[in-house]
């Protein structure tokens, strides 16, 4: 069990470096619904036999069917309507963002350990991943241009955070788990919506137009 | 009805006083009317109030509920108090019946309604501050008179340098009601209440950080230099009557906040009198000086208020020392002659400020430049202003000396039987004040010749025009009270000694302090003096007329010494008779000259201008503040309009909180 | 009772007679025979008896400026006690009103000049209150020191000294104090070297430029003022120069008026060896004033 | 109650959008916001409704807690005057649809009310999350491209800083589990078993908090979506936003300092929430210093005022009372501010002060409302703010934080300096004329959008004057249960 949870969180981490890695932001959906769809089912694993309610398979299913699918389709169907390729040239090149990436992981590492966990071993690599995913997110969101970088960026980061998540599942209510898949959805919805606009009045993608606001 | 009720009544009524106008859309000129005579009846009250407070012993502060977290609404009335409640009843009355004939409101619709309410307002915040016996509702009413007065003050906003004055005073009068917040903040953390009363248990530590406070909060308000910086803006761009009030009873307030709290302290440590001390010889002189400069008639007489408040911080810093050093006589005769000056110059403040205001209005012009030859138009406004000239200069027999006589009483008696250790400090004070004295001369034997004496500079008059009979009559008649107040005043001030001693002794903590003064100071030979000095004059005068008419001269010019066509710009006008006073007082003045000498053998139209700017406001903290807003707008690049930046604040944020706040767990 | 009628009479007849003796040794020393002693007085009989011309451009201020010179000097002059005879009517603190009774003069004379509309005498009138402002403080620290010395609060008290005479050691003190006092005589009264009574230009003079328009009995009234402020600063300066006195009445007086004549040939001497300062450097001359007062006054306390 | 105080506005947001007439539909905003302000009456008069012990009721999700009611009453009076007050703005602006507006703002009022009630932490995340989506398309109402952009950063900037809120209540729990408990998000199990939590953690989630619901109250420096959503937002949604959302953000911060403050982590709070309030008011003051838009000037204010209340709680016991009080107080003057401000801007259809000028004489009402409601939001007497900061400034002169108030005196200087100039450039002097100055030249002051302003500013003044009795009653509570000391 523990060595697949494991083995699950290691694809998660490389995934987050592919991710960084990627000019083609149609791959870059993908790898991060590939992400979404794998983290889905993890809670399931982690408490074993007796973990396994009604409640919770429903939300594994929900957190699969909509990382895995409703999102990437969401978001193909508005690049499509701004016909982009590519990440062009970004803040940060490819490789040096692999390479913060890679940082990141590390220091997520140093960072669960000087914290220090009580939670029983199954903390142990779980911790530095959703640490680790969350940089990678900031990571995204800070270096690239195009909107739906950024927005592939936030769904990295809600990631991370899903996977602290899978260590406290007994405390998040049926309700409130629901409620912050609703939230993502909506949310990811109500963006691309936005980022649609940004097309028609922009005529582009690129968020550097997007700085008519300032002092 | 007791004393303290009567003085809330007349606060209510004055409060109210602008609704008449308010209510009746600004223009109409009953409603004025109406608002007036509000106005005069809350004075009469109040003072119906008040006086009594000087013979009759002390009621007990009145404390009603009030549903504020801190503070309560108790309200008392002493001596102290008093002193400043009786300008505070009489000037702003005798204004508004000014203001009826100085401020048609007909002419200005739009700008009666805001003054007719703000000037209601800001009497009855005055009146409340001097009676506020908790700090919350001290900082309450005195808000609500800061900002009735910046109302007041820029009522005629649609003019830019109102504007800018007005905008000067706001962010002035703020730094001052900080200044207080941190002051009752800290009585509050030493005393354990807001509640203002007197405590003995303050440390001395705090203590002299609440003076300090004290000095600048009040200060600001009082305009001890170099605070003063709001004050001749303000006063010279405000409307007549409202300068007056400003001037004559506003600033004296700032006095009653640094009084009242020294009053409350435990035995002030000597620096806090030397500080007063010091800061007032300092605005004396410098206020005086500026004030031989100034091109603007308001402005001199602004610049004058800064001279007086500093005799009054003189007086006040001797008591204070002689507080600390165990001088009951210091104390009586510093604070007496202090409290004296306050009212002396609430009267002849407001008198000269109402004359400016009739001059402006006939002249249609503050500029010095452009008058003279007023006291031919205007005969009685020229005798009152000379008057109040006079007795602001402390010259006898009229009530400007008869306060400054206190204070030199103070300064010989400090010299005669003082130890040896401060002796010199005093003699400086008493030379100061002297120096004081004839600058004061210069400054106002310049301001009335200029105006009254002499030639009209300028033919037409500016857009000044000849006030109506009545008009006039509305504004000559408080000014004939006034001036009639500094005589009698001056005559016979023995009258007000058992008042002033009764506060001095509140004040000092010295118990019954009237009899004390009266015995300290003997005013008996001021009426037989003064009267034989006046009698001789008039003697002397009625002989010259005699003489003169008997010489039935025939119309004659002055004798020119030779000049063929001597023209009245040829007058030593203001700026040339302060020019040689400003030469020789440098180390007070920055007097900038511009000007074109005609030169070669058919010589272009030469000019010469001089101008005194406030050298503390338009030479050190204008260029300050410009530099401070540039190296501020420096900063305004981190928000360039980039998400991607923003994002990067909002995780170094949390880095930096988290190695700060987790990592040394 | 005898006292205060020579007092008196003193006081109102021998000013001007100063006058002409600083004048008979100006003209000693310029080699002429000069006036006679009561020229003064003659001049002052004459102006009013004369007519006087009025300036259409004046008002009541232009009459009041004599009158009020005239009226306060002779108020001022009652104050002040000649030689050991006391002033019959002093009380606490008259130094002060005494002091400020000058200043009521310096307002009413200032604006009298600015009244004529004329520019010299407003020249004159800014230079008079400008060198005031030097000569206040400086008489002011002097009486101060006097105070001092006498612990005393009033004239009497404060001139006529501490009960046995002032004692050797503050012989230094008093010297400074002199010194101003003797300064202050010369600039209030528009001597040489501040001012030149008699000069013909008007750009350089003061007082007399301030009067230019008065004529008749307003001109002497003023002349008449001017001697009793001379007399009287004199008569200041006498009680610090010569602070003694025999019990005997008759040499009292006769001491007292030979330091009368003292004072009135001394000032002719200098008005004749000395030459009237620049404009400006008069300031200087009576920062000097003030400082010696000053230091006095440091020299007394220490 | 609590369901009906949620469901129904939602449920009339529902209904908002089936609708069809774009000028009845405003109307139905009054409908729910009387309603709730009814409901919320019902709560605090009648005590069973307000369904809450202190110590855990089995898993009980819903529950109203002293400081709760505070905002609670806070966000529904708020709302109920707004609510008028946008009939009468939409009735200016038939120009744009307003289905989405309306749905909108409905919506956002359902959320709100989960905050107070939830006793559940995820749940409050969820519904605060829920109201920056719902907050949203208001921003864009005008559909110009800057308020694409604002609408964009308020979003990316907004949802980034609420995740990482998520990310700090999971570290919350985590800490419980660590300390051998039962992972747990319930405020009361949190804040009774407070000691035993382990302290990395704890302080990892006060902090990640502190950034996350910062963000949503616009703590500098994660206050830069602000300015520009304030500024492009009608005036109505910047007075919800300033007033109510900052409060509910306030409010969900507000449970994580109760539970630090019960772990005796109080001092470690307040070296973190002293520094950042004053970051955050030194900032404002130094962008208001020569604002030319009077709208972004007030959303700096908010930021100054948000600041203001995490130096509140810095100080701690003394000055939690003011710091509710200034909650409230901020609110509503706020809400004074953006209204009037608002109705100017309509007038002179611009807000710069280049072209914005002599208020005073243009729109008599509001402006003379914008003039005392800058004197109260800058802290003069006898306006209600005075009294809420300088409860705090003396709370913190006590407490003996010198220069921590000396500093807070400064920046309020500044402020006062920054805005006052560009407030009175708005108000004083001429209305320029219309050729430089194109604005609806028929616009006058109507009922509907002054009578809220007018209310809201009757408020004020007597916040300064006088607390009524159980008010004061429910502040000291809510001090008292923040304090620790129920």
């Amino acid at each position: 069990m523990r060595d697949l949870l494991n083995a699950i969180l290691v694809i998660v981490m490389i995934l987050n470096l592919f991710a960084l890695g990627t000019s083609r932001i149609n791959s870059v959906i993908r790898i991060v619904a590939v992400q979404g769809a794998l983290l889905g089912p993890v809670p399931l694993l982690l408490h074993g036999a007796e973990g396994i309610r009604g409640a919770s398979i429903l939300a594994a299913l929900a957190a699969v069917i909509l990382k895995g699918l409703v999102i990437p389709t969401i978001m193909r169907r508005s690049l499509r309507a701004a016909d982009i390729k590519r990440e062009v040239e970004p803040f940060v090149g490819f490789l040096p963002s692999v390479l913060l990436g890679a940082a990141g992981t590390a220091v997520a590492l140093v960072f669960s350990t000087r914290m220090g966990s009580g939670g029983g071993a199954a903390a142990n690599l779980i911790i530095p991943a959703a640490v680790a995913t969350v940089l990678v997110g900031f990571i995204i969101l800070t270096t690239r241009w195009k909107a739906l970088s950024q927005v592939i960026g936030y769904l990295v980061l809600e990631n991370g955070i899903f996977i602290f998540g899978m260590l406290l599942v007994e405390a998040i209510p049926f309700v409130v788990e629901m409620g912050v898949l609703l939230d993502l959805f909506v949310g990811v919805f109500v963006i691309s919506i936005i980022t649609n606009h940004i097309n028609e009045a922009f005529s582009s993608m690129d968020t550097r137009e997007l700085a008519s606001l300032k002092e | 009805m007791s004393s303290i009720g009567l003085v809330l009544v007349a606060i209510l009524v004055s409060a109210v006083s602008g609704l008449p106008i308010a209510l009746s859309g600004g223009a109409s000129r009953r409603g004025q009317a109406w608002s007036a005579i509000l106005l005069v009846a809350a004075g009469l009250i109040g003072l119906a109030g008040v006086l009594p407070v000087f013979v009759s012993p002390e009621g007990p502060p009145l404390a009603l509920a009030w549903g504020l977290p801190a503070g309560t609404f108790s309200v008392g009335l002493d001596a102290l108090s008093g002193i400043f409640l009786v300008p505070i009843f009489i000037v702003p009355a005798l204004g508004a019946i000014y203001g009826l004939g100085y401020w048609d409101a007909k002419e200005r619709p739009a700008d009666g309604r805001r003054l007719g309410l703000s000037y209601g307002i800001l009497v009855a915040g005055m009146a409340l501050v001097a009676i506020a016996r908790d700090a919350v509702l001290f900082l309450v009413a005195w808000e609500l008179m800061a900002l009735a007065s910046w109302f007041a003050a820029t009522a005629e906003s649609e003019k830019p340098e109102v504007r800018r004055a007005g905008w000067v005073y706001l962010v002035a009068t703020h730094i001052g009601t900080l200044a207080l917040f941190a002051m009752f903040s800290l009585w509050n953390a030493a005393n354990g209440s807001f509640s203002l009363d007197r405590n003995l248990a303050i440390p001395p530590d705090s203590a002299g950080f609440i003076f300090v406070l004290a000095l600048l909060g009040f200060g600001l308000k009082a305009g001890l230099v170099p605070l003063h910086v709001w004050l001749p803006g303000a006063h010279a761009n405000a409307p007549s009557h409202v300068s007056a009030v400003m001037s004559g009873v506003m600033i004296k307030l700032g006095i009653y906040g640094i009084l009242r709290m020294t009053s409350l302290m435990p035995a002030p440590e000597q620096w806090w009198g030397w500080t007063l001390f010091a800061i007032g010889g300092v605005s004396a002189i410098a206020g005086i000086g500026w004030a031989t400069g100034q091109g603007d008639i308001k402005r001199v007489l602004a610049y004058s208020s800064v001279e007086n408040i500093g005799i009054i911080a003189i007086g006040a810093g001797l008591a204070l020392v002689g507080r600390s050093t165990g001088r009951p006589a210091l104390v009586l005769l510093g604070m007496g002659g202090a409290l004296f000056h306050v009212w002396n110059h609430s009267l002849f403040k407001s008198l000269l400020f109402l004359d400016a205001g009739l001059v402006i209005h006939e002249t249609g012009t503050r500029r010095l430049e452009r008058m003279g030859g007023l006291a031919k138009r205007l005969p009685l406004a020229a005798a009152l202003f000379g008057l109040g000239a006079a007795a602001l200069s402390a010259l006898p027999p009229l009530n400007g000396f008869a306060g400054e006589w206190l204070i030199y009483l103070g300064f010989f008696r400090g010299v005669t039987v003082g130890a040896a250790n401060d002796v010199p400090a005093v003699a400086i004070g008493a030379a100061i004040l002297a120096t004081v004295g004839a600058l004061a001369v210069a400054a106002f034997v310049r301001l009335f010749g200029t105006v009254f004496l002499g030639q009209p500079r300028s033919d037409a008059h500016g857009e000044g025009h000849v006030s109506p009979k009545a008009s006039r009559n509305l504004m000559l008649f408080p000014m004939i009270l006034l001036g009639f107040a500094c005589l009698v005043i001056g005559l016979s001030p023995g009258l007000l000694l058992p008042a002033l001693g009764r506060a001095a002794g509140d004040w000092g903590n010295l118990g019954e302090g009237a009899s004390k003064l009266t015995a300290l100071a003997d005013f008996s030979w001021s009426l037989p003096l003064g009267l034989t000095l006046i009698g001789s004059i008039a003697l002397l005068l009625l002989f010259f007329s005699l003489a003169a008419r008997r010489a039935k001269t025939a119309e004659r010019g002055t004798w020119d010494c030779g000049y063929a066509e001597p023209s009245s710009r040829m007058q030593y006008g203001a700026s040339s008779f302060g020019e040689f006073l400003g030469r020789n007082l440098l180390f007070v003045r920055a007097t900038l000259k511009k000007g074109r000498r005609p030169a070669g053998a058919f010589p272009d139209a030469g000019f010469f201008s001089t101008k005194s700017p406030d050298p503390v406001l338009d030479l050190a903290i204008r260029p300050l503040a410009a530099m401070a807003s540039r190296g501020l707008g420096r900063i305004r690049v981190l928000h360039q309009g980039q998400t991607q930046i923003y994002l990067v604040y909002v995780l170094l944020a949390t880095i930096i909180l988290l190695v700060a706040g987790v990592i040394p767990s | 009772m005898i006292d205060t009628i020579v007092r008196f009479s003193l006081f109102l007849l021998f000013p001007p007679i100063m006058l002409g003796i600083v004048n008979r040794v100006k003209s000693i020393f310029a080699g002429r025979k000069g006036p006679p002693i009561l020229q003064t007085w003659r001049d002052i009989a004459k102006l009013a008896r004369k007519g006087l011309v009025v300036s259409s451009t004046t008002t009541w201020v232009f009459l009041a400026g004599p009158a009020v010179a005239l009226a306060t000097m002779l108020i001022a002059g009652s104050l002040v006690p000649y030689g050991p005879f006391r002033s019959p009517f002093g009380f606490t603190g008259d130094v002060i009103l005494f002091a400020y009774l000058f200043g009521l003069s310096r307002f009413f004379t200032t604006s009298a000049a600015l009244d004529t509309g004329s520019a010299f005498e407003g020249m004159g009138a800014s230079r008079e209150v400008t060198f005031a402002f030097l000569t206040e403080p400086a008489l002011f620290l002097a009486l101060l020191s006097l105070a001092r010395l006498s612990g005393s609060l009033d004239l009497n008290g404060i001139l006529l000294g501490p009960a046995g005479g002032f004692s050797p050691a503050t012989a230094a003190p008093l010297v400074l104090v002199a010194l101003a006092l003797g300064i202050v005589v010369l600039a209030e009264c528009s001597r040489i070297p501040v001012d030149d009574p008699n000069t013909h230009l008007e750009l350089t003079m003061i007082h007399e430029v301030m009067v230019l328009d008065h004529s008749g009995p307003l001109f002497g009234a003023i002349t008449w003022a001017a001697s009793l402020k001379f007399f009287i600063l004199s008569t200041i300066l006498l009680h610090v120069v010569i602070p003694m006195s025999s019990g005997n009445a008759i040499v009292d007086w006769l001491i007292f008026l030979a330091g009368l004549v003292a004072v009135s040939i001394g000032v002719g001497v200098i008005e004749s060896i000395m030459a009237r300062f620049r404009m400006r450097r008069v300031p200087w001359f009576l920062t000097g004033a003030l400082l010696c007062s000053g230091s006095a006054f440091v020299l007394l306390v220490r | 109650m609590a369901f009906a105080m949620i469901f129904l506005p939602l449920l009339l947001a529902g209904v908002a959008a089936l609708i069809p007439s774009n000028r009845a539909r405003p109307w139905i905003l009054p409908v729910a916001g009387v309603a709730h302000l009814a409901m919320f009456v019902a709560v605090v008069a009648v005590p069973g409704l307000a369904d809450w012990s202190p110590l855990p009721g089995a898993g009980a999700l819903l529950g109203l807690d002293p400081a709760g009611t505070v905002i609670l009453g806070l966000v529904s009076g708020l709302f109920a005057l707004a609510s008028f007050y946008s009939v009468g703005y939409l009735g200016h602006r038939q120009d744009r649809p307003n289905r989405v507006f309306v749905a909108g703002l409905l919506g956002f009022l359902g959320f709100a009310s989960v905050v107070p009630w939830s006793r559940h932490l995820g749940l409050a995340w969820v519904a605060i999350e829920a109201t920056t989506l719902s907050m949203a398309p208001l921003i864009y109402f005008n559909h110009s491209k800057r308020s694409i952009e604002a609408t964009w950063k308020y979003l990316l900037v907004g949802s980034v800083g609420i995740a990482l809120a998520l990310l700090g209540t999971f570290f919350l729990a985590y800490s419980s589990l660590t300390a051998g408990l039962a992972a747990s998000m319930d405020v009361d199990t949190l804040s009774a078993n407070a000691a035993l939590l382990s302290k990395p953690w704890l302080r990892a989630a006060f902090i990640l908090a502190l950034v996350g619901y910062g963000t949503k109250m616009g703590l500098a420096p994660m206050h830069t979506w602000k300015p520009d959503a304030y500024g492009e937002a009608p005036g109505v949604v910047g007075a919800i936003f300033a007033g109510g959302v900052t409060s509910i953000a306030f409010l969900a911060f507000l449970r994580f300092y109760v539970i630090v403050g019960r772990a005796g982590e109080g001092l470690f709070a307040s070296r973190l929430l002293l520094p950042m309030g004053l970051l955050s008011m030194a900032v404002a003051g130094v962008f208001m210093i020569g604002q030319r838009d009077f709208k972004r000037m007030l959303a700096y204010s908010s930021v100054e005022h948000m600041g203001i209340l995490m130096i509140g709680l810095g100080v701690g016991a003394p000055a939690l009372f003011g710091t509710m009080l200034h909650v409230v107080t901020n609110g509503a003057t706020k809400g004074v501010l953006f209204l009037s401000a608002g109705n100017i801007h309509r007038a002179y259809a611009s807000k710069s002060t280049d072209r914005v000028r002599g208020a005073l004489r243009r729109l008599p009402i509001s402006a003379s409302f914008f003039l005392a409601a800058f004197f109260a939001i800058t802290g003069s007497p006898p306006f209600g703010p005075f009294v809420s900061e300088f409860t705090i400034i003396s709370a913190a002169f006590g407490a003996g934080h010198y220069l921590g108030a000396a500093l807070f005196l400064l920046f309020l200087l500044i402020v006062f300096v920054g805005m006052g100039r560009t407030v009175l450039t708005v108000l004083q002097g001429r209305v320029p004329a219309q050729d430089t100055a194109p604005g609806d030249a028929a616009y006058r002051d109507d009922f509907l959008t002054i009578a809220p302003v007018a209310i809201l500013m009757a408020v004020v003044l007597l916040l300064g004057l006088w607390i009524p009795a159980p008010f004061g009653d429910l502040l000291n509570g809510a001090a008292r249960w923040i304090g620790g000391q129920s």
